[in-house]
């Protein structure tokens, strides 16, 4: 079994950005923090809890282009966009956000196979280091992960001792990037393989009859509807589609984030809004992860990094408000 | 203090003042204070009050699911009060609906830090004065409005490139979740002009010209009106120091028309208003 | 799917000469929506205007790009020629090629291609032209005249005897004005108070014609055929109905040494008065500021000897609100003070009077009673000074136009000396004689040659008093000596200048004025006697210094203009104006306080049962005028101006 | 758009840049005065295109934005003098507007040389001909708009 000391963590940054890999990783930036490529290890900041923004921007940006046209004479010429070439590490996430990844997976590949999603996924290895603090918004527990979850990882790092991690690959991809590593990684026979609680498998309950529950408006009423919850959470997938034209009357058809809490999401071009009240959006939302999705895909949209709750301006807390709804 | 403020809550919906009482509650992380809505003097001691009560309630004055509540009262640091003239001022609240329960303030901290607001730090009114009932009293010394402008100049003394290289990366990762507006209690349109396509004035992706056009199209709007209460910086996941830019113009309309928002419900709003001398050395 | 039509006119060499235009005419027939694109050497032209409404009718244009010169020159020319062939003519644009491009531009090429970006703006333009129709206001077939001097009369009678209504609205207890005060005029030397006081009468009596005096102009609301003015009477505290003006009153009134106004303090009038005998309306008034019984609260002197029983101390002052569909502007001149002037004296010395007092002394209604008596002594003065451009030409003290007039009334008053006193010696000092007019400079000559005033080109350095002479120190310029000159009375023709408080009342009016407080007209040739604010004219010295002549031309001329206005039953106005999406509207009114005209206004949207729904701006489209200033103040951009929407002029600017 | 600026680039560095000045300005003043310097056969440079509005109250400072947007290397608004307003306020609600879109700009770190306002009445038809030149001189030292042409937008 493979080792790392904890204080060698760079040089294995430094070995993926030698083997002109892209490297992503947690970086402080004054009041916020995300995950971004760096060319200098040193930038990386592995002591973040959980960064502000999730990796899903990794893999579905907030806006990209999926389709360029152009005007050529009378005619109209489409074209895909360059798929992305470059291979890329995101080391230090922490487990959940690799965990969301894998829950994305399943709704861009359950019918149509999204190409640009597939491909950045493809050319990705997550490296994450599992938690060994647990954070006050912290839930991973409580919808069926851990602090060392495996789910959507290639590579998970475990604190063995105070000084050291140890490593293990989860995928091929995660082989090779130890195997890149190599003699910066060290055997350890003596070392005791720390038991991993395995999770609790968590069966998604119905929720279907809390449709009609009269609580929903009352518990929602401070949500002011901003949709940040949306935006940091790392398994919401909703998104837009817009035509931005040039001058030449070519343009790009592109693709933004969404948020079905906004109340311009379900509006019709006639002016009709079928989910007019706020309530209603932020019902849509909470049932989509706990209910909705696990009916589609047999698993919960939600891995409780808890990011919603500290961003949310007003505190809306969507496990407190399962739990007032459920409790009826 | 809280227990005057439950107090008067009570005495104000027995009597039947008012319909709701907007205030602080108990969050739901360590420090966290999150806004509730009390109808039934009986749960009055949900009200909470300390140094972490953030948000400024007035944005509930005109929030939709609060319609239903006729007349409301409110709880308010003295700075969150200065929206409410503003929302007066602009003609979008009743005074006779609203009734301002003005709480002293020693100053706010983050409850993830607990590191005390920048805001509060150069704070020029710890004691509420338009309001209808006072509560408690500050010892904390006042400081001077342009105390509060003391970190612009930093920005000021920059060349016009590395303030223009700034600010395109602050508003490159911008995502366009428009919680600043969400939260401003002075973003109170029905229709935003970000969700207007016909022109579209801004483009909807966030791309470094939509995010900076944005920006700018906000901070106009802002021009002699915000009263920086914070929420927009508070809020945004992409931490672009919003609070810079609007308090930037809130400088200039001091500086140039004498005019401090959030002051007196009947001034000139000085985006609608003029003298004949206004200043002009930058026209030709 | 738009079809544009873009023509090209050369305008014969004016544009052809630097700009391509069979190259601008290739180049725009590429661009997307261009439909038919022609150039021709005279499109203003009927052959050209009938390419035009050929092409709209062949090709089924949905809008028109004329490339020529100055929409101000044709824009209405080529709108009409589209509308002959069923085009709105508002889905017709012009390109400046001329003006803006050719005439401006040398570089061949590079003009070419600026014509070409022009164009590809404007064609982007009107792609998103609405169709848009002229809007039809009524006209209220009244006017209103602010001001009785001769210009407001003359005003009033024209429009009067055009059968339409009149309000004659006078400050003063009278109507009359300066005119009423001088002796002659120049150039016929005909008896001033014989010329106007018939025109007096006859506003009194005319049947359409409503006088108020002693009254002024307050507020003035609505738009042009549609105005409300707020006319406040004020308080005269006399009951005109019962007052015959026996002047039994002004006889017993102790307050007797009220400098006159209507004889330039030259002599004394009571607290009670009528201006002057033959006021019109022959009325009194009790001046409040002066009189006993308004100071004290003792005396009430008139009101027991009035047999008419017309006093009355409790008379308030009265606003009426009168519907009038246009106005005109005839508030007059000053004459400016000229005890600023010290060199002169004036205000030291009795002798020194300015042109208007002289005119008292040589009129037969005057103090004097036409006799040339100098105030200080009442002698008869054997030598008089007559000092011109006194303020006027004088950026220094004064002002930097010319009066206009000076030259004039003073030979005029030099004239009426001699006629009057023919041992005396009439000196007069100027700059330049300006006689510029019919029989002016052959009147300038008379009072040369045949009553020997003596002309001495230059200024006046110094005048003090000795010996009861005063000694006037000044050069004469065409025999370069200094001279001086012993007179017993000296005239100073005095500048001509605009009312006090003549720019709150262009306030009012919301027209603009000058420099000087004088009203400004629309065009300094073309409209002359129009103004910026449509329905509101000019007449007389409110405008600049004009002679009694010119000011009865403009007064007939507004007078035309009012009664062109009131020909028509409907007035037809360009439908530029500002509209309020009433959905996206927030009412946080910033738009109210950004319009100038008070067009809009706070309105209530409610439901069948009468709840209120919500409260939104509301545009007038009657009083907007669509300067678009409430568009760029909404935050919330709920409002747009027709003919320049915000999609218009964004898609000029991607078109750069 | 980046073609474009390339190709710009290249032409400064060559010192045949052509810039693109927009100018918005209102009907009454500022286009007689420019009407005025044609029939005056006065001249200027070419750089300038024009974008008439009833009055300066009518502009809206997010034009000035779309402008430099669409790739405008300078922007010039003009209208009536104070007291000239063909509107008599409008002029006076547009100065402040652009005071406070100036100062924001300048805070921005947009080049001012690239804004310019100015008062130009019918009669200044000369002084239209200075201030398009002065503009468009200044901004050719500038060259290109490189920081609005700069950001990412595809």
């Amino acid at each position: 079994m493979k080792i790392v000391e904890k204080n060698r963590l760079n040089e294995l940054m430094k070995a993926v950005l030698d083997s002109g890999k892209v490297l992503i990783a947690p970086v402080k930036e004054g009041k916020t923090s995300r995950y971004e490529a760096i060319t200098d290890p040193s930038k990386a900041d592995l002591e973040i809890p959980i960064t502000k923004m999730s990796i899903k921007e990794h893999f579905l940006p907030p806006t990209e282009c999926i389709l360029i046209y152009e005007k050529q004479g009378d005619e109209i010429v489409m074209h895909d966009p360059e798929p992305p070439k470059e291979d890329r590490v995101i080391f230090g996430a922490r487990p959940c956000d690799a965990a969301a990844m894998a829950i994305m997976d399943k709704v861009f590949t359950w019918d149509y196979q999204d190409s640009i999603y597939l491909a950045r996924r493809e050319k990705t290895t997550i490296v994450s280091i599992a938690c060994d603090s647990k954070q006050p918004s912290c839930h991973c527990e409580d919808v069926g992960l851990s602090p060392m979850t495996r789910e959507g990882s290639d590579v998970i790092l475990i604190s063995l001792d105070a000084n050291r991690y140890w490593v293990e690959p989860v995928t091929d991809k995660g082989k090779k990037l130890v195997e890149l590593w190599g003699n910066k990684l060290s055997d350890a026979p003596g070392a005791e393989k720390k038991s991993i609680p395995e999770p609790k498998k968590l069966k998604p309950e119905d929720l279907d009859k809390l449709f009609e529950s009269p609580k929903w408006a009352e518990l929602t009423m401070k949500c002011l509807g901003c949709g940040v919850c949306a935006y940091v959470c790392p398994t919401c997938h909703c998104f837009d589609i817009v035509d931005e034209e040039n001058k030449e009357g070519g343009g790009t058809r592109r693709r933004n984030w969404d948020v079905c809490a906004l109340s311009v999401f379900t509006k019709h071009g006639g002016g009709h809004n079928p989910r007019p009240e706020q309530w209603e959006r932020y019902r849509q939302r909470l049932m989509h992860k706990f209910d909705y999705y696990p009916e589609k895909f047999g698993c919960i949209a939600c891995v409780g990094c808890g990011r919603c709750v500290m961003a949310c301006p007003v505190n809306m807390d969507i496990f407190d408000i399962l739990e007032k709804v459920k409790s009826e | 203090m809280i227990d005057i403020i439950r107090q008067k809550a009570k005495e104000l919906l027995e009597s039947k003042k008012v319909d709701v009482v907007i205030g602080y509650g108990k969050g739901t992380l360590p420090n966290r204070t999150t806004p509730i809505f009390i109808t039934d003097p009986k749960d009055v001691d949900k009200l909470e009050w300390n140094e972490y009560c953030l948000n400024d309630l007035a944005v509930y004055l005109r929030h939709p699911s609060l319609k239903k509540y006729a007349k409301k009262a409110i709880i308010m640091k003295p700075c969150d009060v200065k929206a409410v003239v503003d929302l007066l001022q602009e003609n979008q609240i009743d005074r006779e609906n609203v009734f301002i329960i003005g709480v002293a303030c020693d100053g706010m901290k983050d409850f993830e830090s607990g590191e005390s607001l920048a805001k509060c730090l150069v704070c020029s009114g710890h004691n509420p004065s338009f309001c209808d009932e006072k509560i408690g009293e500050s010892k904390v010394p006042d400081l001077p409005i342009l105390a509060e402008f003391a970190d612009i100049e930093k920005y000021e003394q920059m060349t016009p490139d590395e303030r223009w290289d700034f600010w395109k990366k602050a508003f490159s990762h911008c995502i366009r979740c428009y919680g600043c507006r969400a939260v401003c209690p002075l973003c109170y349109c029905d229709r935003c002009i970000v969700e207007k396509t016909i022109p579209q004035w801004i483009s909807s992706s966030a791309h470094e010209q939509g995010n900076l056009s944005w920006g700018i199209f906000r901070a106009m709007h802002m021009a002699g009106r915000c009263i920086g209460c914070g929420e927009c910086e508070r809020v945004c996941p992409a931490g672009i120091p919003l609070t810079l830019l609007y308090k930037k113009l809130k400088k200039e309309v001091l500086e140039q028309y004498c005019y401090e928002p959030g002051k007196d419900p009947d001034a000139e709003a000085p985006m609608c208003h003029f003298t004949k001398n206004d200043s002009e050395d930058f026209i030709r | 799917m738009a079809r544009i039509g873009v023509f090209i006119c050369w305008c014969g060499e004016n544009i052809a000469r630097t700009v391509d235009c069979a190259k601008v005419r290739d180049a725009v027939a590429k661009l997307p929506g261009v439909a038919h694109a022609e150039d021709y050497k005279y499109m203003c032209s009927d052959p050209g205007q009938d390419k035009i409404r050929k092409a709209i009718k062949e090709k089924n244009l949905t809008g028109v790009v004329v490339a020529a010169c100055s929409p101000r020159m044709h824009e209405p020319t080529f709108r009409k020629a589209c509308e002959q062939s069923g085009l709105n003519p508002f889905l017709c644009e012009m390109t400046n090629l001329r003006e803006h491009c050719s005439w401006v531009h040398e570089d061949r090429e590079k003009a070419t291609a600026k014509a070409i970006d022009l164009i590809r703006m404007m064609v982007e333009k009107v792609k998103r032209d609405k169709p848009l129709q002229v809007i039809k206001v009524p006209v209220t077939d009244r006017a209103l005249v602010i001001g009785g001097g001769i210009a407001g009369i003359q005003a009033a009678l024209d429009i009067a005897n055009g059968g339409k209504e009149v309000i004659l609205v006078e400050k003063e207890p009278s109507i009359g004005g300066h005119m009423a005060q001088l002796s002659e005029t120049f150039p016929t030397l005909d008896c001033s108070q014989c010329i106007l006081t018939p025109r007096m009468v006859d506003v009194a009596q005319h049947p359409k014609i409503k006088l108020m005096t002693y009254s002024e102009v307050e507020a003035v609301d609505g738009f042009v055929g549609n105005f409300e003015v707020t006319i406040r009477k004020k308080a005269t505290s006399v009951d005109w109905k019962l007052c015959n003006a026996c002047c039994t009153c002004m006889e017993k009134c102790p307050q007797k040494n009220i400098p006159s106004e209507f004889d330039e303090g030259l002599a004394t009038r009571h607290a009670i008065y009528i201006p002057f005998p033959q006021a019109v309306p022959n009325k009194a008034v009790i001046d409040r500021t002066v009189c006993t019984k308004f100071k004290t609260g003792k005396c009430g002197v008139c009101q027991k000897v009035c047999p008419a029983e017309a006093i009355n101390y409790e008379m308030q002052d009265e606003l009426v609100k009168e519907k009038v569909g246009a106005i005109v502007v005839a508030t007059g001149y000053d004459v400016m003070p000229c005890g600023d002037i010290g060199e002169y004296g004036y205000g030291k010395y009795k002798d020194v009077i300015d042109g208007l007092q002289f005119e008292r002394i040589a009129s037969a209604s005057g103090p004097t009673s036409g006799e040339i008596l100098r105030p200080s002594d009442h002698t008869t003065p054997k030598s008089v000074v007559f000092i011109q451009c006194v303020g006027s030409r004088d950026c220094a003290k004064g002002i930097p136009y010319c009066s206009k007039i000076c030259c004039m009334y003073i030979a005029k008053h030099a004239m009426l000396y001699k006629h009057k006193v023919h041992d005396g010696q009439a000196y007069i000092f100027y700059m330049d004689v300006r006689a510029a007019g019919k029989g002016y400079d052959e009147f300038i000559r008379r009072a040369v040659e045949e009553d020997g005033a003596l002309y001495l080109r230059g200024r006046v350095s110094r005048l003090y008093e000795s010996e009861g002479k005063l000694i006037v120190k000044g050069v004469d310029t065409l025999s370069n000596r200094q001279v001086e000159i012993d007179a017993d009375m000296v005239v100073l023709a005095t500048a001509m200048q605009a009312r006090p408080h003549m720019d709150k009342l262009a306030q009012i009016l919301g027209i603009s004025y000058d420099q000087f407080n004088f009203m400004s007209e629309a065009h300094p040739k073309l409209r002359p006697v129009e103004t910026s604010r449509a329905g509101v004219f000019l007449a007389g010295a409110c405008q600049a210094p004009k002679d009694i002549p010119d000011a009865v031309a403009q007064a007939g001329a507004a007078a035309s203009k009012v009664l062109g206005l009131f020909s028509a039953d409907e007035l037809e106005r360009e439908p530029i104006v500002a509209t309020v999406n009433e959905n996206t509207c927030v009412a946080c009114l910033y738009c109210v306080n950004a319009c100038a005209y008070g067009a809009i206004k706070e309105k209530e949207i409610r439901d069948r049962k009468g709840n209120l729904i919500k409260t939104v701006a509301e545009v007038n489209p009657g009083l907007c005028q669509g300067c678009g200033a409430c568009v760029a103040t909404c935050r919330s951009n709920s409002i747009d101006l027709a003919g320049y929407t915000d999609e218009e002029i964004c898609a000029q600017i991607a078109a750069i | 758009m980046s073609t474009q600026t390339e190709a710009k680039e290249a032409a400064t560095n060559k010192g045949t840049f052509e810039p693109k000045i927009i100018a918005f300005v209102c009907n009454w003043c500022t286009y007689a005065g420019a009407d005025l310097a044609g029939t005056s056969r006065m001249k200027y440079l070419p750089n300038v295109r024009i974008i008439k509005l009833p009055c300066t109250g009518r502009i809206d400072t997010h034009f000035i934005i779309k402008a430099f947007e669409e790739g405008a290397d300078g922007v010039l608004v003009s209208g009536c003098h104070p007291g000239d307003c063909h509107y008599t306020s409008g002029n006076y609600h547009a100065r402040r507007r652009f005071a406070m879109f100036r100062e924001l700009m300048d805070f921005l770190g947009l080049e001012m040389d690239r804004l310019q306002f100015s008062w130009v009445s019918a009669a200044e038809g000369a002084k239209w001909t200075q201030v398009v030149d002065d503009v468009i001189k200044k901004v050719q030292k500038l060259g290109p708009n490189k920081k609005f042409a700069g950001l990412k937008h595809d």
